[in-house]
């Protein structure tokens, strides 16, 4: 499977998917393209049509010290070589298309990052939390106590 | 009086058998160390494992039968042990009756059903499907066995243990006319003994304990002795349908040659269960139902056209 | 492991193991002896310390711990149970005064074996 | 039959960590089950961001009992890489070794486990000698039998001399006989065999969909391993052979992960052979420049995947792992419902599980 380009990637979404994208190039060893929320659906049905082989590697989540209202969502993909689709989403109301009918296997890291950053993902029947046991109260351990509380 | 005494305590009785049957754990234990290159367990081990359970606090489930629970492992102790009465042993019986395989086979076969008793009544997940497990392995090794062990009472002429040895004399050992007979014992002994390849109901992985996981303490150390004896007696049995000729001569000579027999069957157990990985049920049905059955049946109709 | 015929290898197998002495040993009674490299109890050459405190900041388990009263004053104390013997104090220490030896470290039930204290600088007045 | 469900519950013989499963049976068929997680969730990602560089490197390495050094080595690559430096070629090969090493004990360690569960406890014994061997080479070299260390940020923390050499490739002939011989025991032995064989294939069109990497991809035909695909330096001057099986059943899987330790033996005498000479290892600061980045290696149960984000500080921003075992298991319910009760072990023997790796 041959590396794809980050190029003809966009060019593929921008055609197929209709939207536009800018390359955001932060990260070493990896392309990525930022899009925005709605976006995500239709650009991971262009990927899946466009490529023989890919999987999806992980769903990062994170919580920036220097913009501590804002979430950032990677959708890190592997196909020859990686790839991943970057998110910004407001801390108070962090909602997602989620993207099991797609790809089944991102169930598990859709209730991790549900349970640990408090995303809301719509489209799912119901988020168990993953690793955290069931009777957690204290809110997602990863967003800052000023947000939690704030 | 005494005498009987001493034979129903002493002899071919309780102590010699419960004595018997650890060793034979022992033995057992020790093989199947050597072949997967560990060094096995001293010998005083299968004693200690015995006063360990004993001492060991004894549970049941709430609402499990404590009656029946108690009661299960001594019945199978008592009627392993009076199998183990008629059992000659190096050509020494007290006591022989005309027909006693018979009642060896079925006192042989009560721990079985009481294994599966055991299960239901202690109403665990694990131990119901145990105990099912078992009785679906009953019916796939006991009959090859059934027929296996008729073959010598056929070509002996008589269901009587010590005549069949006596025969044996005349014509030889039983061995040399039906080895397949011999082998589809073999197998049958492993199955009753729910050995390696016929391990299913105490599989660990697949049922935990099997219908022993609620046990504990006094009760589970009836059911280990349990095992071990019946597994001794059936040895004892398979030496004597099939290498019978040991009843001449000079008794010192025929219980060396007694021991190393049961040397030599308890290395088979222990290399078989070393060396065979453990069946799904559905495969030992069918095992059972187109291999065994049919091989019995062969080394049967074969003993009968030699035999007339 | 004989390898005479591809279908009885697991037979061959198990007669070579007879054959041969068996590989474990009987634990309690037989020492288990232990490679030189290997990285156990803490040895301490309280000479070499100056108390700089790089092992205390990069210990991961916290089981290194110094209270400093002043540049020539302080103690050093070492938690041998919370410790995970990875080495890393033997790294930081620009002077070599910490390192492992090969003994392993035995459980205790007194309290006072809990810590123990390396270095107790008084400092000259 | 009626309707049960058992617990394959957080203790099980089956298991040698915590993790529930209810699955519902009807007679012996398996109908479905469900999993819950997190019984050994350390929140690791968590503690990285209040510990040093330093410190995380055994903290990483406290993620997984099996596979430790692939951790650290996926860790310190990535700090290298903000940092922007290349280690040292020896140090380099040093890693790849203790990797091969790793995945070998790894696979043996497997293997064994297998073979209990299917009652071939002598295969269970003697893989599981055989793996001492590899450990004691690992206790020898590093330190550590099973937490080696043997990682800092910009080398290794030991030199392989003349004597380790020698003894490294001593132990790697006498191994080579024994895998052969385990090979064959899987290849011929009836039992064994019967077992494994067309239990629970997965199609490779299921493994892409769930993402699932690894041997257990690899034994459904999906052709994909990080040492080729993505090589950490020095697999790219190593030539890696990598096993693919056609029909992905219980028995496919377990020939590629044997076939894959004759290829990590094969690898591991390349890289004695070729180690440079040179020191180990090179200094490097404790502030780590700002950036981030992501490195994906190859583990024994699969594709690893590390993000890492620093601010400068000499405390990292965010670090993410995303373990293979955690791809692998959201395939397992699926896996269970065609099958019957005698083989769930080999099922879940099948996926290999490292629940410590999956919790986090």
């Amino acid at each position: 499977m041959t590396p794809i380009k980050l190029e003809d990637l966009c060019a593929e979404i921008k055609t197929k998917a209709g939207c536009q994208c800018e390359i955001y190039d932060g990260v070493l060893g990896d392309q990525t393209i930022s899009i925005t929320p709605d976006q995500l659906k239709p650009v991971i049905d262009v990927i899946f049509k466009t490529f023989d082989y890919y999987h999806l590697s992980a769903i990062t989540v994170q919580q920036r010290k220097d913009q501590p209202d804002e979430i950032e969502v990677f959708y890190n993909f592997w196909s020859g070589s990686g790839f991943s689709l970057m998110l910004r989403l407001p801390v108070k109301s962090a909602k997602l298309p989620s993207i099991i009918s797609i790809i089944p296997g991102a169930d598990f890291y859709e209730r991790e990052a549900a349970e640990m950053f408090g995303i809301e993902f719509t489209g799912r029947s119901e988020t168990p939390p993953l690793l955290l046991p069931d009777e957690w109260d204290q809110g997602p351990p990863f967003i800052g106590e000023k947000e939690k509380n704030g | 009086m005494i005498r009987s005494l001493f034979n129903l305590l002493v002899f071919p009785g309780f102590m010699f058998l419960v004595l018997s049957g650890l060793i034979f754990e022992w033995l057992d234990r020790k093989f199947l160390a050597r072949f997967q290159r560990r060094v096995g367990p001293p010998w005083y081990q299968p004693l200690a494992d015995l006063i360990k359970l004993f001492s060991k606090e004894d549970l049941l489930p709430k609402n499990a039968n404590d009656l029946l629970a108690t009661l299960l492992p001594l019945i199978s102790l008592s009627s392993v042990l009076t199998a183990g009465l008629y059992v000659p042993i190096a050509g020494y019986t007290p006591f022989s009756f005309e027909g006693d395989l018979i009642v060896i086979i079925f006192l042989m076969s009560v721990p079985t059903l009481a294994y599966y008793l055991a299960g239901i009544i202690s109403l665990g997940i694990y131990s119901i499907l145990g105990g099912g497990r078992s009785l679906l392995q009953f019916f796939a090794y006991e009959i090859p066995l059934l027929i296996a062990l008729s073959g010598p009472a056929i070509l002996g002429g008589s269901w009587s243990v010590s005549s069949i040895m006596e025969s044996q004399g005349r014509l030889g050992p039983f061995i040399i006319f039906q080895p397949l007979g011999f082998i589809l014992a073999i197998v049958g002994l492993i199955g009753k003994l729910k050995r390696d390849p016929f391990d299913i109901p105490k599989a660990t992985s697949e049922v935990v304990g099997g219908s022993l996981t609620e046990f504990s303490g006094a009760k589970l150390g009836f059911w280990n002795l349990v095992m071990d004896i019946q597994a001794v007696v059936g040895i004892f049995l398979l030496i004597d349908l099939y290498f019978g000729w040991t009843k001449m001569g000079y008794p010192i000579l025929s219980i060396v040659i007694f021991v190393i027999e049961c040397l030599i069957l308890i290395l088979i157990l222990s290399g078989t269960s070393a060396i065979f990985a453990r069946l799904r049920i559905d495969q030992l049905a069918g095992l059972g139902w187109r291999i065994l059955v049919p091989l019995a049946l062969l080394q049967i109709g074969f003993v009968i056209l030699m035999g007339v | 492991m004989y390898k005479i015929n591809k279908r009885f290898t697991l037979l061959f197998a198990v007669i070579d193991a007879m054959i041969k002495p068996p590989e474990t040993v009987k634990y309690p009674f037989a020492s288990l002896e232990l490679p030189e490299g290997f990285r156990g109890a803490i040895v301490f050459d309280p000479d070499k310390c100056i108390g700089c405190g790089l092992c205390v900041r990069d210990c991961p388990a916290e089981a290194l711990q110094i209270n400093k009263k002043s540049r020539e004053e302080y103690t050093l104390l070492h938690y041998p149970a919370r410790c995970a013997y990875c080495g890393q104090c033997e790294d930081s220490c620009r002077h070599g005064a910490i390192s492992h030896s090969n003994k392993l470290v035995g459980s205790t039930t007194n309290k006072d074996e809990w810590v123990i204290v390396l270095k107790e600088e008084k400092g000259e007045k | 039959m009626d309707k049960i469900s058992i617990p394959i519950g957080p203790q099980h013989p089956l298991l040698k960590e915590p993790l529930s499963m209810m699955v519902d049976i009807s007679g012996e068929k398996v109908l479905g089950g469900s999993l819950r997680l997190g019984y050994v969730h350390r929140g690791i990602e968590r503690l990285a961001q209040q510990r040093t560089y330093v410190q995380n490197i055994h903290l990483i390495e406290r993620i997984c009992g099996i596979c430790s050094h692939v951790h650290t080595t996926t860790y310190c690559y990535a700090v290298e890489a903000l940092l922007g430096i290349e280690i040292p070629p020896r140090a380099q090969y040093i890693r790849a070794l203790m990797c091969e090493l790793e995945r070998i004990h790894s696979h043996l360690l497997w293997l064994g486990i297998l073979a209990k569960h299917i009652g071939l406890d002598t295969i269970f014994m003697h893989t599981w000698h055989d793996r001492e061997m590899v450990l004691d080479i690992m206790e020898e070299v590093s330190g550590g039998r099973v937490s080696h260390a043997a990682n800092q940020i910009g080398g290794v923390r030991f030199d392989l001399d003349a004597e380790h050499d020698k003894m490294i490739r001593k132990i790697l002939i006498k191994l080579h006989s024994q895998v052969e011989g385990l090979l064959d025991v899987i290849e011929t032995e009836p039992a064994a065999m019967a077992r494994t064989k067309g239990v629970a294939p997965i199609s490779p069109d299921l493994i892409k969909a769930y993402g699932v990497v690894g041997p257990v991809a690899r034994a459904s035909g999906v052709d994909v391993d990080m040492r080729r695909d993505a090589p950490l330096p020095p697999y790219d001057q190593l030539e890696v052979k990598v096993i693919t099986h056609k029909d992905g059943d219980a028995w496919a899987r377990t020939f590629v992960r044997v076939e894959e330790t004759r290829v990590s033996l094969n690898l591991c005498e390349t890289i004695i052979r070729e180690m440079p000479r040179g020191d180990v290892v090179v200094r490097t600061p404790r502030r780590i420049p700002a950036g981030e980045v992501i490195i994906r290696s190859e583990a024994p149960r699969g594709e690893l995947f590390y993000y890492l984000r620093s601010d400068g500080s000499d405390k990292p921003a965010r670090l993410k792992v995303r373990t293979p075992t955690l791809a692998a298991l959201s395939l397992l319910p699926v896996q269970l419902s065609e099958i019957n009760v005698a083989d769930i072990p080999v099922v879940l023997a099948g996926v290999d599980l490292c629940i410590a790796c999956a919790d986090r």
